[in-house]
């Protein structure tokens, strides 16, 4: 009972786009790329199997002469139009593409474009785009939560290059990244905003401590990284100095179109949405298995939970065609954000009452399905992972969508060190924690 | 999302003859009906101005389901689509009018009449010169998604027709009655003028100030084979399609007045001080705020995904129209209800509209199935 | 399956005490007074038969010498101990107590003897004791909310008198009273709180426009006040000119103790409690009619209303005890008003599920019981009355009981003609409205 | 609120003995159990410190529902009460060990027991010498309400036992098992050491990392009629007591659990800056708080309510006790989930203790019945 969509755009190309695909068919089909796994699980720490199989896949993209379609031919790029692009996610489709360059792709490359100097981009894009560098973001902090310009890491100038100190968290990736962009404070006596600096920081150095986050459900694909006199040249800023929060912002906002749009190499969201409206099977056979199908209250909860998974399915590709036409502003990616929690919370809730007392403990090897399994660890873990996310969200939404007031805040005036903040973090630990 | 024949998306505001469409039925209703009319219609006994109706119909409001040969736009127009672009509009004034069940007799007519049906019907109510309703749901708790009330025996020719219909819109001042029937072996239709011997109109003390409800008794109603809409027995397809057009029309008339009063709320809240400050600077009210635009946009998008399916008659319409009833029906009583509440006391007040509109959207959440009854339809659909 | 608790505290009377109770509850059984009805509707703008009846009741009180049991003897009370109003409420629980004196009992009485002149009190003390003379408050204004503090009916001195002008809202009884305590602005040009004053107001003046203020459900138990010059005379007031604040600050607190203690003659919500846990009736018998008492989601709804109520009745005596104890403060009287919101709105939501289409449309005479016919409409109309209230109840517990830090807020310290404020209300409608 | 047999209210914070167990309770977790002890036993075989078991006995943990001539303390405690207040302050530390067990145990052989019962096993349950835990529920999806998992049959003189118990506490250490069992023509009760030939234990992968729970498989246990604790087929009311003060146990620790991590979490709240101010004055974030604080306080009120109507055999005690499981398993996860959400990404890290509180409220909310189960409980016991 699957609606058959095929969403492709061929009938609209013109020859040459034609030519394009066609070729983009051909070598995609004897690059020996693997195929792709819906809803694979994010890698985590140490898997670097993982990693290495992302960077030869880029590489295979990049010989192929499909890496950095759309960007200009003296980084290293093909130099054509976005239709080109939307062309090669199109036959891509069937194939796993490097996540772990989704980083590059998607926040550091757009950011570096616009705001870097030209030595900058000649020097590190093409080696993203060969699948050399992995780059990571290094913004958020711990003592920083979702205000993210009140951040302490302090970078001082001493002779040619600058001296970064402080601790950066929620890192995707911070352990195999080559290169980091390195959010850091450069004046504290202007208004927070005012005084921060984006660098380009080598990952690999000897004052770049990169520890794994581990979570509480035990997985660990975050990590969080304690920066002890890490030296960055001095023309390795991204943008001009104290001029960092214009480039955060571009980055966040790539990085926010992203995340709508689909991580690597986009359109799995958007494809989603024209397959049918179908009710995980999964809790459906659960329900069979127990014997509950007929009983009404389990009917009711399965009903609602189909409501809300249709619900993340038909609101996103509205939101982002709204955006697209000008209807609505790019702040609307807040409304899919703060609803894929609201959503989450809700259907683990749901889950929970389906799985009953088996979503708490389960025999190691009985037959019961992940789903029911994990459903109370969900109620414990899940979260807007960056901290306070659904409050800045909604604060966006009532703000820049329906137009309400802000609040007086003299944050945004005084000088930081005028500011309060929280203490600094503690200094690294010398071992990763030996947790399981 | 959706994709018509063409491969072409649906867009978010529609194309641009739906966005004429829009504003030009916005326009005629700020006109011509705004809310104010349901106050001035409380004890009118029709319960809406028949001149606006008709010059509505004027506008197309009745035509999108007749073709051209009848009087109608069908073949110009997107149906489901149109028709809920229009109720949502109509929800925004909290329109008193027979919009939904004439439109759904219209597209059950054009569906499955006879040609003789079809010629003495459509014109006049694409016109807007006849009200025709729809006798579907029982009377009572039954759950208003499938058709318990009323039964039909053969008679000779013709056909008995007794029981039950609730919650029947407009059938106090009906012409026309399209009574879903139980049969010997399946579902059958009857188009029945209201004045036809043995039937009684009962009306319901209703919620919604803007529209009059009514049980429909059938006491051995005897039809002739003339009156039968589609095939005998056969009938279960094209109710199921009608059930979808109601919910869809439902639905987005249900959208039209949230967004209504998220509006007039929104605006409120930066007029209104407390504390020195404008009340919608509070972060605590900003986030409910955010969450009711958050709902809203789900309900946009449920209710445009399931008029699409409805127009495209893809096979998940039935499930695409229960999941929007859900969702709508829930979240714009919750919407509207804690828009009352940021209002203060002012918002709990005769004199003050919103209650008008939370009396509509918790009216409108509880007939035609409430979210309950679709929760238990959509596990039948998907055979749990 | 009633556990019978007789909570009369009858075991620990003292021989006087003892002796008290007996001619109570002698004078009480003889002095035909009707029997107290639970849950008696509230009355409406026209019911002059309720207030003559009240005061009729009061007047009885009087003649037995139970009106203003511990109030001193020179305002015409009996100059008893506290325990002696208990023991008169145990003994009156069988009658109706004259509700519409519950304003002069709870409110007015209570800060006119901590505020109020030698002169003001035995002048009306005795009155309100006897019957004679309704107070209500004037405090809310329709410009207003819950900013009480910022509203703006001014008073102006003009001679030996007081002119009053604005308009005040949600008055229990402003029709029938015959005096009101009105809060107005004497001063604009200093802070909010430091301009008030505490009035004195004859009711039946030319000034004084009164209209009731009809609900959503066409009810209509509170008013609307017009003042257009009202007269006070210069001594009429109560407490210090400028010092009003201080005045409704006792008020709003002895109103607070007064609804968490139940309002006429106080004990009806505490006896509740003591009463078996028990699911409303009425809900159980439509579900057992309609044949639903056997499905489990109707069976789900009637547990979670069930314990709705359990909520509802169990958590203001531990509330008030906690307060009485001193192990909570006095503003824990919010969580019972949060809670009651809170509860009514989803217990509104439970009942309307159960009711489905009833709810919203039933047969004018037929057999459909009152809580499902009404239960679409009590979506609607359910509110915390006074506007803004569960907002309210929210921050003083977040900050008063939990000691999390203000907002900062300009308006405590700024001179109030310099604050944004709210436009004024309308002049008073030639007449009131016709509706039904 | 209840009134006990002199017409004395029962008070706010309860008596002065129940302040000073309170007290004492709460020194001795902090100085021998702090939360830190979860990790450090989560690779224990035993899974809780059995000294801090002991010395917790000592302090008359296991001693409540034991009369003096055993060793215990029942004439001079106010059972269910008492043991519920120590409950509450074992659940702010997420206590790991037997608390809920043993005395559900030692209350109903204290209860129904035999004499010879009574003197070999009770003195070593208060004394903390003996771990006795009780096979009550059935496994897998049944719902924790009922003893549906065991049958035993006569055989002989004796019964031979045979089913699956599920979710036992502490059941891979335990030395004697409570097991209730349909018997021909109702429930009947045995008291078996562990070591009894054809009882397998098998542990569950647990959510909740400071308890240990397993499914017992009774393979043809052959006991003996010594074993027997009450009448046999007579031993309903009995099993609903235990029940009702396993719900008390459980309730109040959760109201443990919530109230600790409602305190840490407003202490972080005025200690975390953003924006220059400390995030606990941010509105919306003081509106959550006071949900919860309110919904926190109801908790209690019913819990308390549940625990005097145990205590004192009220008729009210099985509705008193279900209505209290559903608030208090609720609210508490409700609760504690969003102070996870209000620490930001710190509280869903491993080496903050937020989770262990999250883990044992959601456990709790699941065991020993869902809110669901008890709803189906309530109306049972309405006669609806």
């Amino acid at each position: 009972m699957t609606t058959n969509v095929d969403d492709k755009t061929e009938h609209v190309d013109t020859d040459e786009e034609r030519a394009f695909r066609l070729r983009a068919r051909r070598y995609l089909s004897s690059a020996g790329l693997p195929p792709r796994v819906p809803n694979e699980p994010v890698y985590q720490w140490d898997d670097d199997g993982f990693v290495a199989r992302d960077r030869s896949i880029q590489r295979a993209l990049w010989d192929g002469g499909f890496a950095g379609i759309t960007l200009p031919v003296e980084y290293g790029g093909r130099g054509l139009p976005d239709r080109f692009d939307t062309i090669f996610v199109e036959e891509a489709r069937p194939y796993r593409m490097p996540w772990a360059f989704g980083v590059n792709r998607n926040v550091i490359i757009p950011p570096m474009l616009a705001h870097g100097s030209e030595a900058l981009k000649r020097r590190f894009i093409p080696p993203m785009l060969r699948g050399d560098h992995i780059w990571c973001q290094l913004l958020s902090e711990p003592s920083g939560g979702s205000d993210l310009a009140g951040l302490l890491t302090r970078a001082t100038r001493d002779g040619d290059v600058w001296l970064l100190n402080g601790s950066k968290i929620w890192t995707t990736g911070g352990n195999h990244a080559d290169y980091g962009a390195c959010l850091a404070r450069t004046d504290p006596d202007v208004p927070k905003h005012a005084g921060l600096t984006m660098f380009v920081v080598d990952m690999k150095q000897a004052g770049m401590t990169v520890v794994p986050l581990r979570l509480a459900d035990r997985s660990a694909h975050f990590c969080q990284e304690y920066l002890d006199d890490v030296v960055v040249p001095a023309d390795d800023v991204l943008g001009e100095v104290n001029d960092g929060w214009r480039v955060a912002t571009t980055m966040l906002m790539y990085e926010r179109a992203a995340i709508g749009r689909g991580w690597d190499y986009g359109k799995e969201r958007a494809a989603r949405a024209a397959e049918h409206l179908s009710l995980s099977t999964t809790v459906v056979d659960v329900v069979r298995r127990a014997g509950l199908a007929s009983d009404p209250h389990v009917r009711q909860l399965l009903g609602e939970m189909w409501v809300l998974e249709a619900l993340m399915q038909l609101t996103p590709p509205r939101v982002a065609a709204g955006m697209a036409s000008g209807a609505l502003s790019g702040h609307a990616a807040a409304i899919v954000k703060l609803m894929s929690g609201k959503v989450g919370a809700r259907r683990t809730a749901l889950l929970s009452e389906l799985a009953g007392p088996l979503g708490v403990a389960a025999p190691p090897d009985g037959d019961v399905p992940f789903a029911v399994r994990e459903a109370g660890l969900e109620r414990v873990t899940l979260h807007n992972i960056g901290g306070g996310t659904g409050e800045m969200q909604a604060n966006t939404i009532a703000e820049r969508l329906l137009g309400l007031p802000r609040e007086p805040s003299p944050d945004r005036e005084l000088p930081f060190n005028q500011l309060a903040h929280n203490a600094a973090p503690p200094a690294p630990r010398a071992q990763p924690p030996q947790d399981r | 999302m959706l994709v018509d024949g063409e491969g072409k998306r649906v867009r978010y505001d529609a194309s641009e003859d739906q966005q004429l469409l829009r504003e030009t039925t916005r326009r005629f209703l700020e006109a011509r009906s705004p809310v104010s009319e349901v106050r001035r219609l409380l004890e009118d006994p029709v319960g809406f101005d028949p001149r606006v109706w008709r010059e509505g119909a004027e506008l197309g409001w009745a035509s999108m389901f007749v073709p051209e040969a009848f009087g109608g736009m069908a073949e110009s127009a997107s149906g489901a689509m149109d028709a809920a672009l229009v109720a949502e509009e109509l929800g925004r004034v909290v329109f008193a009018g027979p919009f939904l069940p004439t439109n759904v007799v219209a597209f059950a007519v054009a569906e499955a009449g006879t040609e003789a049906q079809r010629q003495r019907v459509l014109p006049a109510l694409a016109g807007g010169e006849l009200v025709a309703t729809w006798c579907f749901a029982g009377t009572g708790l039954s759950p208003g998604t499938r058709p318990v009330g009323v039964r039909a025996t053969t008679a000779g020719h013709g056909f008995v027709l007794t029981g039950d219909s609730g919650y029947v819109q407009d059938a106090h001042v009906a012409d026309l009655f399209l009574v879903t029937a139980a049969t010997e072996t399946g579902l059958s239709q009857f188009l029945l003028p209201a004045a036809t011997e043995g039937i009684s109109v009962t009306p319901l003390d209703a919620l919604d100030l803007g529209r009059r409800l009514s049980d429909v008794r059938f006491d051995a109603v005897a039809v002739d084979g003339t009156s039968v809409v589609g095939a005998v027995d056969g009938a279960a397809d094209h109710v199921e399609r009608q059930l979808q057009l109601a919910l869809v029309l439902q639905c987005a008339e249900t959208v039209g007045v949230v967004d209504r009063v998220l509006e007039i709320t929104v605006e409120y809240a930066k007029d209104r001080v407390a504390f020195g400050r404008p009340i919608g600077s509070f972060q605590a009210l900003k986030h409910r705020f955010a969450d009711h635009a958050m709902w809203l946009e789900a309900a946009k998008a449920v209710t445009d995904h399931a008029a699409a399916a409805v127009q495209l008659g893809a096979v998940d319409a039935a499930i695409a129209t229960s999941l929007a009833k859900s969702h709508v029906g829930r979240s714009a009583t919750e919407i509207t209800r804690d828009c009352v509440q940021i209002h203060g006391g002012i918002g709990v007040t005769w004199e003050h509209d919103l209650h008008l509109y939370v009396r509509r959207a918790v009216s409108n959440e509880a007939l035609w199935g409430t979210p309950a009854a679709h929760h238990e339809r959509l596990c039948d659909l998907a055979g749990v």
